[in-house]
């Protein structure tokens, strides 16, 4: 989130399970070592209204 | 689903069956999809067929001649003779256990496999064409359609593949005998990891390219170990040439190369105002890159685009411009290397199957084969600075690690970026012995998110040169032990 | 600070300057300890003079002569000669090499060297005396001290190192030619990575084993492979067996092995009731294990305790029960292995600086360099389960990895073992070529508590070894796409 770049730190596993819940990694504080986001964090988010807004959990192509 | 006798229906149509193709295909089976993969050639398609497995192959066995000739310091004294035709049927042989393998694979998770070459019809069938005369051609209609066409070796003018001493990559890979000398126009990677395979079984190799680098891709401390070894192998270079044209001198071929315009306008390299050179060789192998095979299936039947180069632009679900067709492997765009290929195609396959897939990593591999390897991964030092981030280098010689002596090939160094502040560790490079399985390692760390201090404190087996790995990161912290810190 | 002309005094002393001691003591320097580091024979002790380094050396050697000369597959052809002594020489080049190496280390990172073998003469001073005659000894007073003092080969009854046909792993390594014959006793790592080298330098090598199988540390299926190669190597097993004695034949010897009672007694093995065997041979490797140095350095005058097998017990921070004596490496116990010993002794000397730093790792590395290699990390399935864990298991063959088959090395795999609620990998094996180079991706995937799906996840650069890790990982999850899922 702060990094210079934008760029989030998080394993493939974590960034998998956020676009499954819906959450953008971008707005989620990472509580891991020097702030890379954990399977936790994106969890947490997920259950906190402003980064899962309802409805968002599909990520899915519109066919 | 048989519609008609000439109309086939499937969920998943995959139109080519190289590493992106057979990636998603396979992918899709697993993933319970009704697919068809087309294939009109050859199952594994480039990369195993005259690409990744055959280069590899033939480089890794003329090391193990090159190697035993040169260990006199080892107290191996040999001089290997080299049958070309015996080492060719071996690598054919390799070749052909990978490419049935891949077949078996597909059918063991489900996939129809369909000979011939498909043009689209429209945008939700395509027309196969069975080769061979009066095999005819079927309609095949699809829910889905991944393009997985690959691409192709570039002609310059001047120089057919159809004539007998030009050769592509794909002949270099199958050459009956040893020429005594080769031109190899392009010193990209492919040029040189085919000039050091022919310089170690005895021919006489000159390069010609256009830029004044070998593997301009890459930064000079990483081709510095590479050109020194070419130099050793007895390599010549001509750089800021470009081919022009060959002539049949009957007993072999002289080929012109003329001063290259991008490098004389510059002013600064020695071809200005240069003569044209002549090189008189035996073949010239032309290796100036790869385009992408969009032009031959009539893609614009079904309305999806290509860009001026010829690749079909995608989004990060691989989706082109019409979003049930996704392109993937090569001819979706660089870097065009066969694990992005398989990547893309896994992905791809699981998009279309609603899995909360995406094209998103972080750490894109890219290997030379040359002699030593070079392998890469994440940014370079250029692109840290760039992405706003502080870079913290950290570096470790081969010559300081135990393993690397032990194997008599201590060039080269690892060397790692990471961010300053952080200590995330955001890229990687490593030229010398195995660097191209180092960089699984590297990659992870990458990939993961990993810290300098993540890395350093891992234990690495000793002796291993993985433990440079572990020192490169070590070094950046000013805690290195078998390297001085700055 | 000098007390007086033959006492000196240090913060941290070092006893023994192999990995344990030298990592620790070059540590100690980069934090600015006042440190020294009292070596008696050679800087880099038993892993740089006589253990990892020379048999990797040979081992690698060895290969490049062997691979060479079995390669007609490929069409290569080639009767290459070793001369022993030349091999001997550049291997004792590559030592000297990296031990002087070590010393320039310590010197640019503050420590202070001293020769001369340390004895303790109270809980804060040793007595170091000066080799060779007339050069006299010093007292050095410590705050700190690393007890870094290492193993030595153990002898049996029967079999004196001194007797010239007797070799110890230290002899074995510097033989001026190449024996027609060697029984090697004890078929453990450093046997086995032996037998492989003589063998392949054309000696007759018959092994002599207690217990009833090769590696007894591993599992069956990581040893098969090297089982298999031992036998198309032509070396001979007698398992069951302890050797009792030896004679002299005048022409060569003859080495007396009995039938071992360990194995007899539990009455399942072979060896029941058998008479003794008589192997004639011209000389008879003795490697049984290791046992560690810390019966010559009086060290109950500082009032350290050690354990029955004579280990030194330390906590995680390395003390021994004397809190400001601390003891790392092979001395401080199992795994004997260089890089414990490394990370034990950079880990103490940050201790002894104040950092919160502690022996606290998950996964630590172990390596068999035999034809192919064994590797392992972390947990094994068993201990796994032990834990409380459901094992999740992955494998990938070689056998099905393009760079394998292009090496002419497909044996062997790769296998992880996972959580199979949260996917952490808890350990790896590896067995197949350049496992040892693997183990640095699978080791940090353990370290840092990655998951099957980030492993699985991770772009690995094709065609590499490295892409199984990912394979075997993806196999974990069913969703490898060049091995059949089950
Ligand atoms: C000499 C050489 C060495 C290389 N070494 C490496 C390396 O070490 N590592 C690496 O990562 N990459 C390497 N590459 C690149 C690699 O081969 C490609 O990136 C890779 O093959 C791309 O995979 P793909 O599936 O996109 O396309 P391809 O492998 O090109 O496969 C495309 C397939 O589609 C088929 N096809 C095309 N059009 C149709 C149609 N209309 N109907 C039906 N079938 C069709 C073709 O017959 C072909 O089989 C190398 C390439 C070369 C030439
Ligand atoms: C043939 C062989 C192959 C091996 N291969 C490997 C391998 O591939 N990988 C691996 O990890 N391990 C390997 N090992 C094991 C490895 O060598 C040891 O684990 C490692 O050397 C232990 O390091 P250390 O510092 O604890 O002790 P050592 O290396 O044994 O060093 C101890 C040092 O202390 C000195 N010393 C002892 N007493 C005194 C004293 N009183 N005063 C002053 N100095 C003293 C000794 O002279 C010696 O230099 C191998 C061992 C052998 C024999």
């Amino acid at each position: 989130t702060d990094t210079p770049s934008g760029r989030v730190f998080a394993p493939p596993s974590v960034r998998r399970l956020a676009r499954e819940l819906g959450v953008d990694i971008e707005t989620v504080e990472g509580t891991g070592p020097s702030g890379r986001l954990t399977e936790g964090d994106v969890r947490a988010a997920a259950e906190s209204d402003e980064s899962a807004p309802a409805g968002t959990g599909d990520e899915q192509p519109t066919e | 689903m048989v519609v008609g006798d000439v109309t086939t229906g499937t969920d998943v149509l995959v139109i080519g069956g190289g590493p992106a193709g057979y990636a998603a295909a396979i992918r899709a089976g697993q993933l319970d999809l009704d697919v068809t993969l087309v294939e009109k050639d050859a199952y594994g398609g480039t990369c195993l067929n005259h690409g990744c497995i055959p280069s590899k192959a033939l480089i890794t066995a003329t090391d193990v001649a090159h190697e035993a000739r040169h260990a006199e310091e080892m107290g191996i004294h040999a001089d290997p003779a080299v049958d070309m035709a015996g080492m060719v049927d071996w690598k054919d042989g390799v070749v052909d256990q990978l490419t049935s393998g891949v077949e078996k694979l597909c059918k063991a998770n489900g996939v129809s496999l369909m000979e011939g070459t498909a043009k689209f019809a429209d945008e939700n069938s395509v027309r196969v064409s069975h080769g061979g005369e009066g095999q005819g051609s079927e309609s095949v209609d699809f829910e889905h359609a991944i393009v997985a066409t690959g691409s192709r070796p570039i002609q310059i003018p001047g120089f057919d593949f159809a004539d007998e001493p030009v050769l592509s990559s794909k002949d270099a890979l199958s050459l009956e005998s040893v020429p005594e000398s080769l031109v190899i126009v392009g010193a990209g990677y492919i040029g040189m990891e085919l000039a050091g395979v022919y310089a170690k079984l005895g021919t006489d190799v000159t390069i010609v390219e256009m830029l004044d680098e070998m593997l301009p891709a890459y930064p000079d401390d990483l081709t510095r170990p590479v050109a020194q070894r070419a130099e050793e192998l007895g390599i010549d270079f001509h750089f800021g040439y470009s081919a022009a044209e060959w002539q049949d001198l009957g007993d072999g071929i002289r080929v012109v190369a003329e001063p290259a315009d991008a490098v004389a306008s510059d002013g600064g390299a020695e071809a200005v105002e240069a003569d044209p050179i002549e090189l008189d060789t035996e073949k010239v192998l032309v290796a100036v890159g790869r385009q992408p095979v969009s032009d031959t299936l009539d893609i614009e039947a079904a309305g999806v685009e290509t860009d001026d180069r010829g690749f079909i632009p995608t989004d990060d679900r691989g989706r082109t411009n019409v979003d049930h067709i996704h392109a993937v492997g090569d001819v979706a765009g660089e870097p065009m290397l066969a694990h992005k290929g398989m990547y893309e195609g896994e992905t791809v396959a699981e998009v279309i199957a609603g899995e909360p897939a995406a094209i998103d990593y972080q750490a894109m591999p890219a290997v030379v084969f040359t002699d030593p390897e070079i392998a890469t991964v994440g940014m370079t030092e250029d692109e840290v600075t760039d992405a706003g981030f502080e870079p913290l280098v950290g570096k470790f010689p081969f010559r300081a690690s135990g393993r690397a002596l032990t194997t008599g090939h201590a060039d080269g160094f690892v060397k790692v970026v990471a961010d300053e502040e952080s200590g995330f560790l955001l890229g990687a490079s490593v030229v010398g012995p195995e660097a191209s399985e180092l960089l699984g390692e590297l990659g992870l760390a990458v990939e993961l998110g990993a810290t300098l201090e993540d890395v350093s404190g891992t234990i690495h087996a000793h002796p291993t040169l993985s433990e440079s790995v572990m020192e490169a990161a070590a070094n950046a912290l000013d805690q290195a032990i078998h390297t001085l810190n700055r």
